[in-house]
């Protein structure tokens, strides 16, 4: 009787998850984040609902180029006199793929690497994989992107590609650090003793135990994947036109800043609004995850 | 003159820690007072308020989110509850120095020792930077530490050095009170040792009083005067040391002395108090000890205790006293 | 300690190599074709032949790199094929720029951060707190580019005050490290709330108000100097980042640094200037980590004993054969 | 809730000061005697990389070394004619195989160093030997320098070329000094024998000059001029207006309307000589196939291409020529805007698919101009974007894997630089033309010296093109200048490459 009373509710019975989803939920940024991105998330999936890609977002009117705000367009018209905000919708599918899929390519390559050099220390493997990764990280990531979307080519695909890669040595080392301090829990020595397999070990015993440092890069990752890959397409080097992606809309606004200062602002809007919803959550995670770091 | 003689005198103290989503009572209506060169044993669980109380005299609980709620604390005839900041300043070290827990986080791992002993004398005795570090050398000599060692960082001394160079800083400015947290829990037992002789004659070379938190009954029969015990917040009983050790009133207090091993009987089986201390986020209405104690009637759990005095300066808060028949059954304790 | 300096130094030499190798390679696959770019797209097939052997393209590309890497090793930048200067002249001339604008942007970031995150970690949950987060979260979020383009809109075009491009002076810094500074400013403020608030729990913060000294003392002295290392990292990380040249920034500004130096080379294949100008800023960066990392035994005396004994990169773990 | 509430506020403070933008401070002119401003500057969007004018040949280069070098001649645009410049006169042999040019015997390079024929034969070769852009127009067309005397040398061609004192008139062919570039390699080319001495050059950023006191001709009152590197058109018109440069080209299209409000300064259009074309591969694929060309000729929307690529500032182009080039001819008129027709021959193409590759915005928005035209008589057209690179190595006349692409080709005054479109073998022949009938007309054309006859010829080539349609030619881009309204003494030119060396700005 007494022994219940003094237990916790933060201890009463609910799963990891449950708990962090209990503790995300007391964040109002992060919620207000997660609002964010799962509107955005619908925009693009319903982008094609929304707006007609040929008509609306790459289909010209020539007569409406460079209208200002107003109630036919409220985003206005850009240079050729394409609505912007339908653009900006279709916009959204660019931004929030390529984001996701760099960290996706950067999650796969980087925890599979970090796991290993993680688990095997000392050995050949370790040393093999953290040098690449400190060949990789040496060279800053906006100029490894460029150089690689310069060699491959500047589409949507290699956009992804070098957006991901430039971020791999990031997991791989988040994942090492992880894995470094589970593997020397007892439990692994125990699974090691029943004789489970080393690749078992890993990925059922080690990798779930890691997945919170993860998990909270790889939320703050994209944010940072999608402003790499604005950046690249304002330097041309990213999706092609006449796609709408937000970076390039900035970029093709940049010639007309002076009076029509509305083309790169919406854009603009765009792209900081949706990274930021994905720092809060980020930040809405991490706090959640390790409740240490809260005050 | 007879008032003088009192040096802190604590009335009342009431402190909360407000949580966002709940408010825990950590001191709750503690008086206390301590004679110039007395020292004073405050005794009890972890998480029972002693450090709080501490803390409150040195007008340095967190805030937030500790709140004094009520409550008056004189030091030397004057209410360090309304004193400024800056006032605050002049009192903390000089005045009254406070020594912690553990000795192994309590310095600063950046700075040396000899700057850390030093920067006290520099606040409070205005030395400028030379002679306060010399007088660092000589107090590090005091409590026993090779003056050359000034230069050094924290983390080459081990836990029991750390403790000294913890003392020096506080004796450096000859305070009147020393506050004493647990300042041996932390340390080996030999080292504890040494610690507390070395306590006991610097507080006699200087005159100081002491407060000496404690959970250690065995400490406090070696140092202190007066003993107080706090239970939930709550000082639940005070005495002479003599009082508290051979005529303990309050049954917390005889469970406490019941929980020792006995060096005698060596076969004894220990005592322990059944239980746990209440959620201090939801203390009863009535007597905090009640679901823990073996007297505990129904008013008990109803009724908040008085204070029950025993003539001079013994009082413990219990119900069972209403009935003036009480008397604890008592074991003979031979404690040394 | 120089026995670490000495091995950190020797430990960069394999990174050198490999991100040579790599960058070579990459560059080196780029679809531009160099010698068009050179003779100009009238030129005769002489004249293309001719310039194929002069630049090793008639051999396959392990013979340039090794013909570029031999010259690396006695010292020799190379040429830039396309203004056929030494890539070293090229380089030098723009990494002051770049130093310039690295410094103004930590300037700006630390002058505006530190006082900023000290205050949040102090008023911790307060307005005061939330705000000073908001705003670094937003200032994480925006976009570099997005932020020059308002910031040259407003200072250069609406108020005149400073230039809107190029290097001139004291008064164009102004704008690109603001720039630059703002997303470097909403991380370090992080960083300094966070790490602050880490260590304003710290025992040893209560000794030394219980020793009479002011909180305002406890804050600046004792707890800002515990809470140093990760901002001296960050510190370090975004000098790193700057050497490397904003490229962004620098393209919005018209900045003639290193970052566009990349970029313009980049575009035309010009492989020895954009290999030669990553590894110096390879080498540069590590040498600034180096110097962050003997900074932080100098900032805790704890990490000094580190350096000094051998071989704590690594600690070898021999496993038992099963 | 405290934290979204600040963020809306912050988000509104940005909108509020982009809309806010009021008009920028106005300055006032001062009147009084006219001085001259001791220094200059030129901003312009292309950077400078090197001083030697032989190296390259680029419009932002060529305005350097028109500062900094001379040439034997110069052509003059406006009289259509070529004047004595280092060379006082010249005479063509007969056999138009030699040219034999009187020079100056007053001129001295900025080095002090005597100007003489040897180093006009010294800076030929030097072009021939350099492999560089510049290069390819002395290969194969000057087969040697003979020095008659100190001031007389004779040019000796391989094949006779009406057009060579075009080349000579390049600032490629400017005269360097031996003895300055075999003392310093890098900095030895800069020595020229023009008004003005480079003595600071920082790729990326700025060229800096000053005036050659012991120059041989009429001098300016400016004492310093410096080309500045300006990449956004923006930043460089706002330079202009803040009075940091005297000179911007080629403001953006939006904002000339700023200029025009500025009473201090001034706006130059100039007729261009630069075409943008759509150009067929024609030896293979889609591009071959002249039914798909004339659909597409007859289906594009010319003034909505001219509006969306370069905002309306070009001037429509009829035939794939310059404007002010040797031999222009379009009596033969505009493809007629005709869906029906245009369909007609799609259906008799078996192509439905036609790909255009290109390489920066403007030529891009034409092409997204062409798709959607395109798309009405249901040719489907995909649009690969390029590096500038990469584009050149993909269309060189060998490899030709383009299907189509769009391109813009300045063109030169003299008639024969039309083999640079048409010739067989020339990279920008971007339609990979090998046609017998062109390539014998531009040989014939070559080598005429009978005006009549030379034109005839050059109509035939522009008339055979608009019946194939190999070249669809677009629009002549339209350049403009912004320019503070007391600069004086430069000679705009409508290939870019203005002379800027005379230029003075009154105060």
């Amino acid at each position: 009787m007494v022994k219940e009373k003094l237990v916790s509710k933060q201890y009463r019975k609910r799963s990891r998850a449950g708990e962090v989803w209990h503790r995300l939920r007391k964040n109002k940024g992060a919620m207000a984040g997660l609002a964010i991105i799962i509107i955005l998330a619908l925009i693009a999936i319903f982008a094609d609902v929304l707006v007609d890609y040929d008509t609306d977002v790459i289909g010209m009117t020539l007569k409406d180029r460079l209208q200002h705000p107003s109630k036919a367009h409220i985003m206005g018209t850009d240079d050729l006199g394409r609505d912007i905000f339908s653009r900006l919708i279709y916009g959204s599918r660019f931004s929030l793929s390529v984001g996701v899929v760099a960290v996706a390519i950067a999650v796969v390559v980087g925890v599979i690497l970090g796991a290993f050099a993680g688990y095997y220390t000392g050995g050949i493997v370790e040393d093999i994989i953290m040098r690449f990764t400190d060949i990789f990280a040496a060279v800053p990531n906006m100029l490894m992107a460029i150089v690689i979307v310069a060699a491959l080519g500047a589409n949507t695909l290699n956009l992804m590609i070098s957006v991901g890669v430039t971020s791999i040595p990031q997991f791989v080392r988040t994942t090492r650090a992880a894995v470094l301090t589970v593997t020397g829990q007892e439990y692994i020595e125990s699974a090691r003793a029943i004789g489970e397999s080393e690749t078992k070990i890993i990925f059922k015993h080690i990798l779930p135990n890691c997945l919170s440092p993860i998990i909270v890069r790889v939320t703050l990752r994209v944010s940072s994947a999608i402003i790499s890959a604005s950046s690249l397409s304002f330097l041309g080097l990213g999706v092609p036109a006449p796609a709408p992606e937000w970076g390039s809309m900035l970029s093709s606004g940049r010639a007309y800043l002076r009076g029509y200062s509305y083309m790169t602002l919406f854009p603009g809007l765009a792209i900081m609004i949706t990274v930021l919803a994905f720092n809060m959550v980020g930040d809405g995670l991490r706090d959640a995850l390790d409740p240490k770091l809260k005050k | 003159m007879e008032k003088n003689k009192i040096l802190l005198d604590v009335n009342h103290l009431t402190v909360n820690y407000e949580l966002e989503d709940e408010t825990v009572e950590a001191v709750r209506d503690v008086s206390l007072y301590i004679e110039r060169g007395k020292t004073l044993g405050l005794v009890g669980e972890t998480g029972a308020g002693k450090t709080t109380t501490a803390l409150a005299i040195l007008n340095l609980i967190p805030d937030p989110p500790g709140v004094i709620k009520s409550g008056k604390i004189t030091l030397d005839g004057e209410n360090v509850l309304e004193k400024s900041m800056k006032e605050m300043t002049h009192i903390r070290g000089k005045e009254v120095s406070m020594i912690f827990q553990d000795p192994m986080t309590s310095l600063n791992p950046v700075f040396t020792v000899g700057d850390q002993i030093a920067e006290a004398l520099m606040i409070h005795e205005k030395l400028d930077k030379s002679a306060a570090f010399k007088k660092a050398q000589e107090m590090l000599e005091i409590v026993g530490i090779p003056g050359e060692r000034a230069g050094e960082y924290p983390h080459q001394f081990s836990g029991g050095m750390k403790q000294r160079v913890v003392i020096a800083i506080a004796l450096a400015c000859n305070p009147q009170l020393l506050i004493a947290d647990e300042p041996t829990t932390a340390l080996d037992v030999t080292i504890q040792a040494q610690v507390l002789d070395l306590m006991k004659e610097l507080k006699k070379r200087y005159g100081m009083a002491m407060l000496l938190i404690t959970h250690d009954l065995g400490i406090i029969a070696e140092t202190c005067d007066y003993v107080a015990v706090m239970y939930a917040g709550q000082i639940i009983e005070r005495g002479t040391l003599e009082e508290i050790f051979n005529t303990a009133r309050h049954p917390y207090t005889e469970g406490l002395f019941n929980s020792l091993p006995n060096i005698a009987d060596r076969k004894e089986r220990l005592k322990p108090i059944p239980g746990l201390m209440p959620d201090p986020t939801k203390l009863p209405k009535g007597c905090a000890f009640a679901p823990r104690c073996p007297y505990a009637s129904a008013s008990c759990i109803e009724e908040m205790p008085e204070e029950v005095h025993f003539g001079g300066t013994h009082f413990c808060r219990c119900n069972a006293y209403k009935n003036p028949e009480f008397r604890i059954e008592r074991e003979d304790i031979v404690y040394e | 300690m120089h026995r670490y300096v000495i091995k950190r130094i020797l430990l960069l030499i394999p990174v050198i190599i490999g991100v040579s190798f790599m960058i070579y390679f990459i560059m080196d696959l780029a679809p531009g074709d160099i010698i068009t770019q050179l003779v100009g797209e009238d030129a005769s097939e002489e004249q293309i032949m001719a310039l194929k052997h002069q630049y090793g393209y008639d051999r396959s590309v392990f013979y340039r790199y090794g013909k570029y890497m031999l010259g690396l090793l006695h010292g020799d930048l190379g040429t830039s094929y396309i203004t056929k200067k030494p890539v070293w002249d090229m380089y030098i001339t723009r990494l002051p720029k770049t130093f310039w604008l690295a410094v103004g942007a930590s300037v700006v970031a630390i002058g505006l951060s530190i006082p900023l995150g000290i205050v949040s970690a102090v008023k911790s949950g307060s307005l005061i707190d939330n705000s000073c987060m908001v705003l670094a979260l937003l200032g994480l979020s925006m976009p570099n580019f997005w932020l020059g383009l308002l910031l040259i809109i407003e200072f250069s075009l609406n108020l005149g005050w400073v230039p809107s491009g190029g290097f001139r002076g004291f008064s164009s810094v102004i704008l690109p490290a603001i720039t630059i500074g703002t997303g470097h400013m909403a991380v370090m403020t992080r960083t300094t709330r966070s790490s602050m608030i880490d260590v304003i729990r710290q025992d040893y913060l209560r000794t030394a108000r219980a020793k009479g000294v002011s909180e305002r003392k406890v804050i600046t002295k004792h707890a800002f100097r515990n809470a140093f290392i990760p901002i001296l990292t960050i510190i370090g990380g975004q000098l790193c980042a700057g050497i490397g040249g904003a490229v962004i920034t620098e393209s919005v500004f018209s900045w003639p640094g290193v970052g566009r130096l990349i970029i313009d080379y980049v575009h035309q294949c010009d492989v020895p200037v954009v290999t030669d100008a990553i590894i110096m800023t390879t080498i540069i960066t590590g040498v600034i980590h180096l110097a962050v990392d003997l900074l932080y035994a100098v900032v805790d005396p704890r990490i000094k004993g580190k350096y000094s004994r051998k071989g704590i990169r690594r600690v070898r773990v021999k496993k038992e054969a099963a | 809730m405290k934290k979204l509430l600040v963020s809306l506020i912050c988000v509104f403070l940005i909108c509020g000061f982009v809309f806010a933008g009021g008009s920028g401070e106005q300055k006032s002119a001062s009147a009084g005697e006219i001085k001259y401003k001791d220094s200059v500057v030129c901003a312009d969007g292309s950077q400078i990389t090197t001083g030697d004018p032989q190296a390259i040949n680029n419009l932002q280069h060529n305005r350097l070394f028109k500062c900094s070098h001379n040439t034997l001649v110069s052509y003059n645009t406006a009289e259509a004619k070529y004047e004595p410049e280092l060379a006082t006169s010249w005479e063509w042999s007969p056999d138009l195989l030699t040219l034999t040019l009187k020079l100056r015997d007053d001129v001295t390079f900025q080095n002090g160093e005597k100007f003489t024929a040897k180093d006009v034969e010294y800076s030929y070769k030097r072009i021939m030997e350099m492999n560089s852009t510049a290069s390819s127009k002395f290969v194969g067309v000057l087969d040697h320098v003979e020095v008659v005397d100190d001031y007389t040398v004779k040019l000796v061609l391989v094949k006779p070329n009406v057009d060579w004192l075009d080349t000579l008139a390049l600032p490629l062919a400017s005269i360097v000094n031996q003895k300055a570039i075999e003392a310093d390699e890098l900095k030895g080319p800069w020595i020229g024998t023009g008004m003005w001495i480079i003595t600071d050059l920082e790729e990326g950023d700025f060229v800096h000059m000053v005036k050659n006191d012991n120059y041989w001709g009429e001098k300016t009152e400016t004492r310093e001029l410096t080309l500045r590197y300006i990449s956004e058109s923006s930043a460089r018109l706002i330079a202009l207006q803040n009075g940091e440069v005297d000179v911007c080209i080629g403001p953006a299209s939006t904002e000339k309307s700023y200029v025009l409000e500025d009473p201090n300064l001034e706006l130059i259009e100039i007729p261009s000589a630069t075409c943008c074309y759509f150009a067929f591969n024609t030896s293979k694929g889609p591009g071959s196939d002249e039914n798909l060309r004339l659909a597409l000729a007859h289906c594009i929307n010319y003034d909505d291409v001219i509006l969306g690529a370069s905002s309306g500032e070009g001037t429509r182009a009829i035939t794939n020529w310059g404007p002010i080039t040797y031999g222009y001819y379009d009596g033969f008129g505009d493809y007629t805007y005709d869906l029906e027709l245009a369909k007609q021959y799609l259906a008799k193409s078996a192509y439905k698919t036609l790909t255009i590759s290109v390489k920066d915005s403007a030529r891009l928005r034409a092409a997204q101009i062409i798709q959607a035209n395109a798309k009405e008589i249901g040719l489907t057209i995909n649009i690969e974007e390029l590096e500038a690179a990469a584009l050149t190595a993909k269309s060189a006349f060998k490899t030709a894997e383009h299907e189509s692409m769009i391109y813009t080709l300045g063109w030169n005054s003299y008639g024969d630089d039309a083999s640079r479109a048409y010739g067989k073998g020339s990279n920008t022949n971007k339609a990979t033309l090998s046609d017998d009938r062109v390539m014998e007309l531009l040989e014939l054309g070559r080598s005429c010296t009978d005006d009549t006859q030379r034109k005839q010829y050059y109509a035939e080539i522009q008339t055979l093109n608009h019946e194939h349609a190999w070249y669809l030619p677009l629009f002549y881009t339209e350049l403009s200048v912004a320019i503070n309204k007391g600069v004086s003494g430069v000679i705009w030119e409508g290939h870019q490459s203005h002379d800027y060396s005379r230029i003075e700005v009154s105060l």
